[in-house]
């Protein structure tokens, strides 16, 4: 059997992990699959949807650029009846799935209500936050800061006061740059709050090389990610949040050979994002 | 002047179009893509009329604005912005052309409107940016390069802004019929034909290439230089509103990351087919073959299942020696180096 | 479209009546750190040719582009069929039946001879379309008109420079216009050239069009020119009608002093054979090119347009390299593949196209003029001795009277003649061995010009070999100690300074 | 030359450098900040050194790369594959800086290698990347555009291919070394002080800005433009290397995202510091001012909290303001138009 894979974007670590997570489990099923990188273009992933339905897989995989741009992908495959499973991101339409689609993945907004909900604990529902942003408008970057805005508006955490929010568009050294620019501002936070594990690690860098002692502040992120959990061991990070990229992977295969069979299966399955904290860190270390 | 000799033969090998040679350079890459589709795969490439389609299909937003982008650069000039004005006029044709009775719509008194409010307004988007980058050009003389990048970065945060980054989507069936089958490969054809016309046989075309091989010589000849800037980038800008409601209508939705680096596909097809950089010279039909290639490219890869990350690397090569074999056969007719 | 036309048919005839066609006055112009004219006049009348002198940087194509639309002046007055004008740009000037043939060659390479003349013109069929096949026809129509044999459908890239020149005047020429200007139109063509223009001349004066000419070529004055006007340093000296005076009494007006010989040639002490060329051919273009050229020799290379001088010169240095044949150096066969090895072996070759092949626009003087000599004496580890560098350069702008502000000036703003002084200096400036000359002293006024005739013929005495291309015959017979005349890419004959004379030349080149 | 009139007056104005204006501009973004900053922020702006060094520290890597490329854009060409090119070089230099010990390590045998080894090799990477751009474009005689493109297609390729997508991380302290404090800074203004000779003083230099102000001219006057032209971009391969290295340092990790669009960044920065596109004009210096406005509305923005959403639309109109402001004050010296 052939499967098509289209994901959004190859350069993310937690797709990477992912992407990785579907070849082995095809491997180790005797599966042939074919990745393909959107590039974080909706039209060129149409375009690979369609190739692939050209080419006459037996199955296609996506990971959606943007959760809205699900219908056309739905369409497309319907009219080619080629069954499609969305991973990771829940499409827009997932109420109206025509047949033979379904979705495996996790809910962004739960990511930014964990991760949000620790911090405010750990802050004991006052001081003074920043959050750094996803590339805008991205589907990861909307949910968790959605969530993360209704958790700190919540009456437990009224007392956290959001000094900034800005985006360091999912990466690194932007994040160094921004938390720097901060810090210079005047600035300072109790906690930064991350959609992501990469620009938490940015700041990190930023503060230390500004002499801020990482007991003083709260630093959380997404994805768990293993240099993530490596700052968690020395005590850098705080708080991030594992989703399973094994669990989302290995679903999304197996929903779409049972689709391709004709077998039974679930039109939704969800992989449950999970808390990481210092005190469960030795679970996750093995897990990616 | 009797003694001006032109030998017939060496004429005639001048009057053949130069933009033969990318053509060849395309039915080599496709025949390449052929053989080893029977090779690798057990089928043929070429003869599958879908594939054919889609390998159009999903170049023909690319082909759109590469059109534009193409007239552009035979001034002389470059458009960098083409790509964000796509997103931009996505974005806001489509919060004009969602479903009446969608009840998260950005303007949920005017949903439900017939297709062609939407398209008048996205096209509408795409001129005005370009008339601003025109006349930004033509009258503060500031290099085309600053001008059109200003106006990229600038489309790109009006995406972003209209709706705070949340996509538009659900759109009418009418305006999603734009996207629908084969319409988007008609219309950059029907666009490439009218571009070719309007370069070819009327004097909007002939003052373009003027402009672009000699600029002063052009207004010393009469020709208001500033004006005609203005309405070449207005046509660009026209055209990257048109890729914007079509890309929008094909995805049936909109979103602020559409249409990223398009600018440099646009631009890479156009030189891929024989436009100059430096002005002055170009063919539309150069400009299609160029966007083919690029078409070609993607579908061929995803058929003979090439590792997504050989691609790239195969993909820069291709580009280059596609290029690099054009040139190659234009100086074998005689042409002199530097 | 159709009422102006008439309205200015009628403006021409009231002002047919007589008075001065075109009346300039009180003009001035500046340019930063410049004052190119001040308070200059010029009076044209119908159905004559008016002669503009003037020294480089006189002030002459300033003036015309002023009249053409190009520039506006900060002061002073045009009339125009009696009325006074505003020019709002060269398509105002050109509606106003004002055309001009500029200096510089103003040409869309990538464009048909046709496209070129009739750009913004372009006849259009029904559909308001381009009609290809009409504008061809009009071109070959003003093309015999004007005895010009060049294919309208041929890209202007492939013309020589006389061929495009020839296209320039043919464009202006289609205008129908009542004022022509032409800025050294001849500055690119040989004496059958020459003629032909001036045929062209004598029939739009005889239709009483009116005639502004500018030339550093006196003899041309006196034959089509029916009066002048000189200018000096930005002002207006005076007007006289050519027949009353003599070729000296223009140059006092213009440069201020007399100028006894125009040829300074002094014998040289011609010695050892230095370049021996034997069977030098390039493919479809020139053919078996055999000759001497000895130390203080100066060969000159005459020949009508086209006949291949260029390409042999260009040959020489490597620039299109020969496909067969021997260049010999002091007895050594040498290869030469590029102007690079050219110059290790001494030689040094001032092209013919300033715009092309010889100016670098962008940069300043000093950079124009010092590139060439940046090989081993002036450079140590790499770096440029600029104070040795800059030394040279001054001196070599003194010798040959460059007229510009300061040597940081960029090169695009200097006059044509001073341009091309600049390139001389960057040449001279690598002290050569073998100096090969196209057309030195294209476009460069009398007294320069006997500048420059007086330093070649003082690098000639050094022991020099100079080979020099020129289409004007009494330079070439002025100034060499032989002559190898050549016709369609062939070499027809090689003359002696005491043999030679202008009909044999003609008779070789035309054969 | 005693008969030309020089007004003392106009001639000092002219002699003024034309760089100028744009530094001028600079200060004029930056005192617009510093106003704004007292009013909304209630304090000083530009009264901060950390403030000013990280101004200069982000835009650190861009500008290594922009001098790069403004010599290369000088000689009339462009460099699309800088961005690319710090990517993949960060990530090759990166598998050689891996700290001991690290279990996960690229090339596990072969961690705790002295800091010169991966900055070696990240330098000769870019070198050899910036090497085959030259030869592609001096013996084939492609536009630049073409070769560079493909090679930003390639590199990029290639930077995903090497570790599959994985980030490299844990660097041995003496290369983390490199993009610590404002070593950085002092890494990019050594560079340009460097380029800044070269460009003015040496034979390179002067050829450099002949072959781009007329190649043929140069070629004729003896400059052997095909191999000058490798140099030339051989030496734009090298900075690229280089600040694959510095960002690598910087980030203490490699990703294959790296440096994404830093090509356009590194021209916008040319462009707006004087360099013309179209070749033989252009200064180191420009470059570092252009350089610095960039940064300096990266901080700004920050500084000001102004709402992301609104950055890019201010961003893309500042760009724009600040090159028709230089260029209104060159014409006021009476430059002619086109
Ligand atoms: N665009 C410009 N900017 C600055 N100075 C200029 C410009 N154009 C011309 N000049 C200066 O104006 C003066 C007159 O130049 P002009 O070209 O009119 O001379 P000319 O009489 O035509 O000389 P030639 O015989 O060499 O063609 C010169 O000193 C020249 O350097
Ligand atoms: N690169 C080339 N390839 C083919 N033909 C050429 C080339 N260059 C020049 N020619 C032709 O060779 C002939 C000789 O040209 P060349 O310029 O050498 O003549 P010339 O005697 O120097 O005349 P001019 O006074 O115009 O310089 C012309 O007919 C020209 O069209
Ligand atoms: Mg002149
Ligand atoms: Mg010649």
């Amino acid at each position: 059997e052939k499967i098509g894979v289209a994901m959004s974007l190859f350069d993310d670590n937690f797709l990477t992990v992912l992407r990785h997570n579907i070849q082995r489990h095809a491997d180790e099923m005797g599966v042939e699959v074919q990745m393909e990188d959107a590039q974080g273009d909706i039209a060129r992933q149409q375009s690979q949807i369609e190739n692939f339905a050209a080419s006459g897989v037996d199955g296609i995989i996506t990971m959606l650029v943007d959760a809205d741009s699900g219908r056309a992908m739905s369409k497309i495959a319907e009219e080619a009846g080629v069954p499609l499973v969305f991973v990771n991101m829940l499409p827009a339409n997932m109420e109206t799935f025509p047949e033979k689609q379904a979705w495996v993945g996790s809910d962004e907004e739960q990511a930014g209500r964990l991760e949000a909900t620790e911090v405010c604990k750990l802050l004991e529902g006052k001081g003074k936050a920043v959050i750094l942003l996803g590339q805008l408008g991205t589907t990861g970057q909307r949910g968790r800061t959605k969530a993360t805005e209704e958790v700190l508006a919540g009456a437990d955490c009224k007392g956290i006061e959001v000094l900034d929010q800005q985006t360091a568009n999912w990466m690194r050294t932007p994040a160094l740059d921004l938390m720097t620019n901060w810090i210079t501002s005047g600035m300072q936070p109790d906690a930064v709050i991350s959609n992501n594990d990469e620009m938490a690690l940015g700041a990190i860098q930023a503060l230390k090389s500004a002499g801020v002692s990482m007991d003083d502040v709260v630093i959380s992120g997404v994805d768990a990610t293993q240099d993530a959990l490596s700052a968690m061991e020395t005590g850098d990070l705080d708080v991030t949040v594992y989703q399973s990229a094994k669990g989302q992977g290995e679903g999304a295969l197996e929903t779409v050979l049972k689709i391709a069979r004709g077998e039974t299966f679930d039109q939704r399955v969800t992989v449950p994002f999970e808390l990481v904290t210092p005190q469960n860190l030795a679970d996750y270390k093995a897990r990616n | 002047m009797d003694n001006v000799q032109i030998e017939p033969a060496a004429r005639k090998a001048r009057r053949l179009p130069a933009d033969l040679g990318i053509l060849m350079v395309l039915v080599g890459v496709a025949l390449v893509f052929e053989i080893m589709g029977w090779i690798f795969q057990g089928q043929s490439f070429l003869m599958n009329p879908q594939r054919l389609t889609i390998m159009i299909l999903q170049v023909s937003v690319v082909g759109i604005i590469a059109i534009g982008v193409t007239q552009v650069i035979i001034t002389g000039g470059i458009d960098l912005s083409s790509g964000s004005v796509v997103a931009m006029t996505a974005m806001v044709a489509m919060s004009f052309a969602q479903a009446a009775g969608y009840d998260r719509a950005v303007y949920p008194s005017l949903t439900g409107l017939p297709v062609l409010v939407p398209l008048a307004i996205g096209l509408g988007l795409g001129l005005l940016a370009g008339i601003v980058n025109g006349q930004l050009i033509a009258r503060t003389g500031i290099p085309p390069f600053i001008a059109t990048l200003g106006m990229m970065v600038t489309a790109r945060g009006f995406a972003k802004w209209y709706t705070k980054g949340q996509p538009i989507s659900f759109p009418t069936d009418g305006f999603a019929a734009i996207g629908n089958g084969a319409l988007p490969v008609f219309i950059f054809l029907g666009v490439a034909v009218i571009f070719h016309i309007l370069l070819k046989y009327t004097r909007y075309g002939k003052f373009t290439y003027a402009i672009g091989a000699n600029a002063q010589a052009a207004r010393v000849s009469g020709i208001n230089v500033q004006r005609h800037l203005v309405k070449v980038y207005a046509l660009a800008g026209l055209l990257s509103g048109l890729a914007g409601v079509v890309t929008a209508a094909r995805a049936e939705t909109a979103q602020a990351g559409m249409g990223m680096m398009y600018e440099l596909d646009a631009i890479a097809a156009a030189v891929i087919g024989g436009t100059s950089l430096s002005g002055g010279r170009g063919k539309i039909f150069g400009t299609v073959i160029g966007t083919l290639i690029l078409g070609l490219m993607m579908s061929g890869f995803t058929f003979l299942r090439v590792d997504a990350y050989y691609q790239e690397i195969v993909k820069g090569v291709i580009i280059v020696a596609a290029v690099v074999a054009d040139t190659y056969r234009q100086k074998g007719r005689g042409k002199a180096g530097i | 479209m159709i009422s102006e036309r008439t309205q200015a048919a009628i403006d021409r005839f009231k002002s047919k009546a007589d008075g001065p066609l075109l009346e300039i006055e009180g003009i001035r112009k500046e340019f930063p750190g410049v004052v190119a004219l001040d308070d200059v006049r010029l009076s044209l009348r119908r159905g004559t040719v008016h002669a503009l002198m003037g020294e480089n940087g006189a002030g002459k194509s300033t003036l015309m582009k002023i009249i053409a639309g190009i520039y506006t002046p900060e002061r002073g007055t045009i009339r125009l069929r009696g009325d006074e004008v505003t020019l709002s740009g060269p398509l105002d000037a050109l509606e106003r039946g004002i055309a001009m043939i500029h200096q510089e060659l103003a040409l869309m390479p990538y464009m048909t001879v046709a496209e070129n003349i009739w750009i913004r013109r372009e006849p259009l069929n029904r559909l308001g379309l381009v009609d290809h096949a009409a504008m061809a026809r009009r071109t070959r129509d003003l093309f015999a008109r004007l005895n010009i044999a060049i294919d309208p459908l041929t890209e202007v890239r492939f013309l020589t420079v006389a061929q495009r020149q020839m296209v320039e005047i043919a464009k202006a020429v289609s205008y129908d216009s009542d004022v022509l200007i032409m800025d050294e139109p001849t500055s690119a063509l040989t004496e059958t050239e020459v003629a032909h223009l001036f045929a062209i001349i004598r029939d739009l004066k005889s239709r009483g069009i009116g005639i502004v000419y500018i030339t550093h070529k006196m003899n041309e004055l006196f034959e089509i020119a029916d009066e002048f006007s000189v200018f000096r340093d930005g002002r207006y000296v005076g007007t006289h009608a050519s027949n009353e005076v003599t070729r000296d009494d223009i140059i006092r007006m213009m440069v201020g002093r007399d100028i006894t010989d125009m040829f300074p040639k002094e014998p040289a002490d011609i010695s050892d054979t230095i370049l021996s060329v034997d069977g030098l051919s390039l493919d479809g273009v020139f053919h078996d090119i055999s000759f001497d050229l000895r130390k203080g020799e100066i060969l000159g290379l005459a020949g009508l347009v086209g006949s291949g001088r260029s390409n042999v010169a260009e040959a020489l240095f490597g620039v299109t390299p020969a496909t067969s044949g021997r260049i010999r150096i002091d007895g050594q066969a040498v290869r030469i593949a590029s102007p690079a090895d050219a110059m290790k072996h001494g030689m040094a070759f001032l092209t013919e196209d300033r715009k092309e092949t010889g100016c670098f626009l962008p940069l300043s003087i000093l950079e124009n003029m010092q590139l060439a000599m940046l090989q081993d004496q002036n450079v140590r580890l790499g770096f440029v001795e600029q104070r040795a560098v800059n030394r040279q350069c001054a001196e070599m702008r003194e010798t040959l009277r460059v007229k510009t502000p300061s040597m940081d000036e960029r090169i695009e703003n200097l006059s044509g003649g001073n341009q091309q002084k600049v390139l001389i200096a960057r040449w001279l400036l690598t002290r050569p061995r073998i100096l090969i000359l196209d057309e030195p002293t294209r476009g460069i006024d009398v007294g320069a010009k006997a500048e420059i005739h007086r330093l070649i013929s003082r690098l000639a005495g050094q022991g020099v070999a100079v080979i020099m291309i020129s289409s004007e015959l009494p330079e070439v017979l002025g100034m060499s100690d032989r002559i190898m005349v050549m016709h369609e890419g062939h070499m027809t004959g090689i003359l002696d300074r005491a043999e030679a004379d202008q009909v044999k030349i003609m008779e070789l080149a035309a054969r």
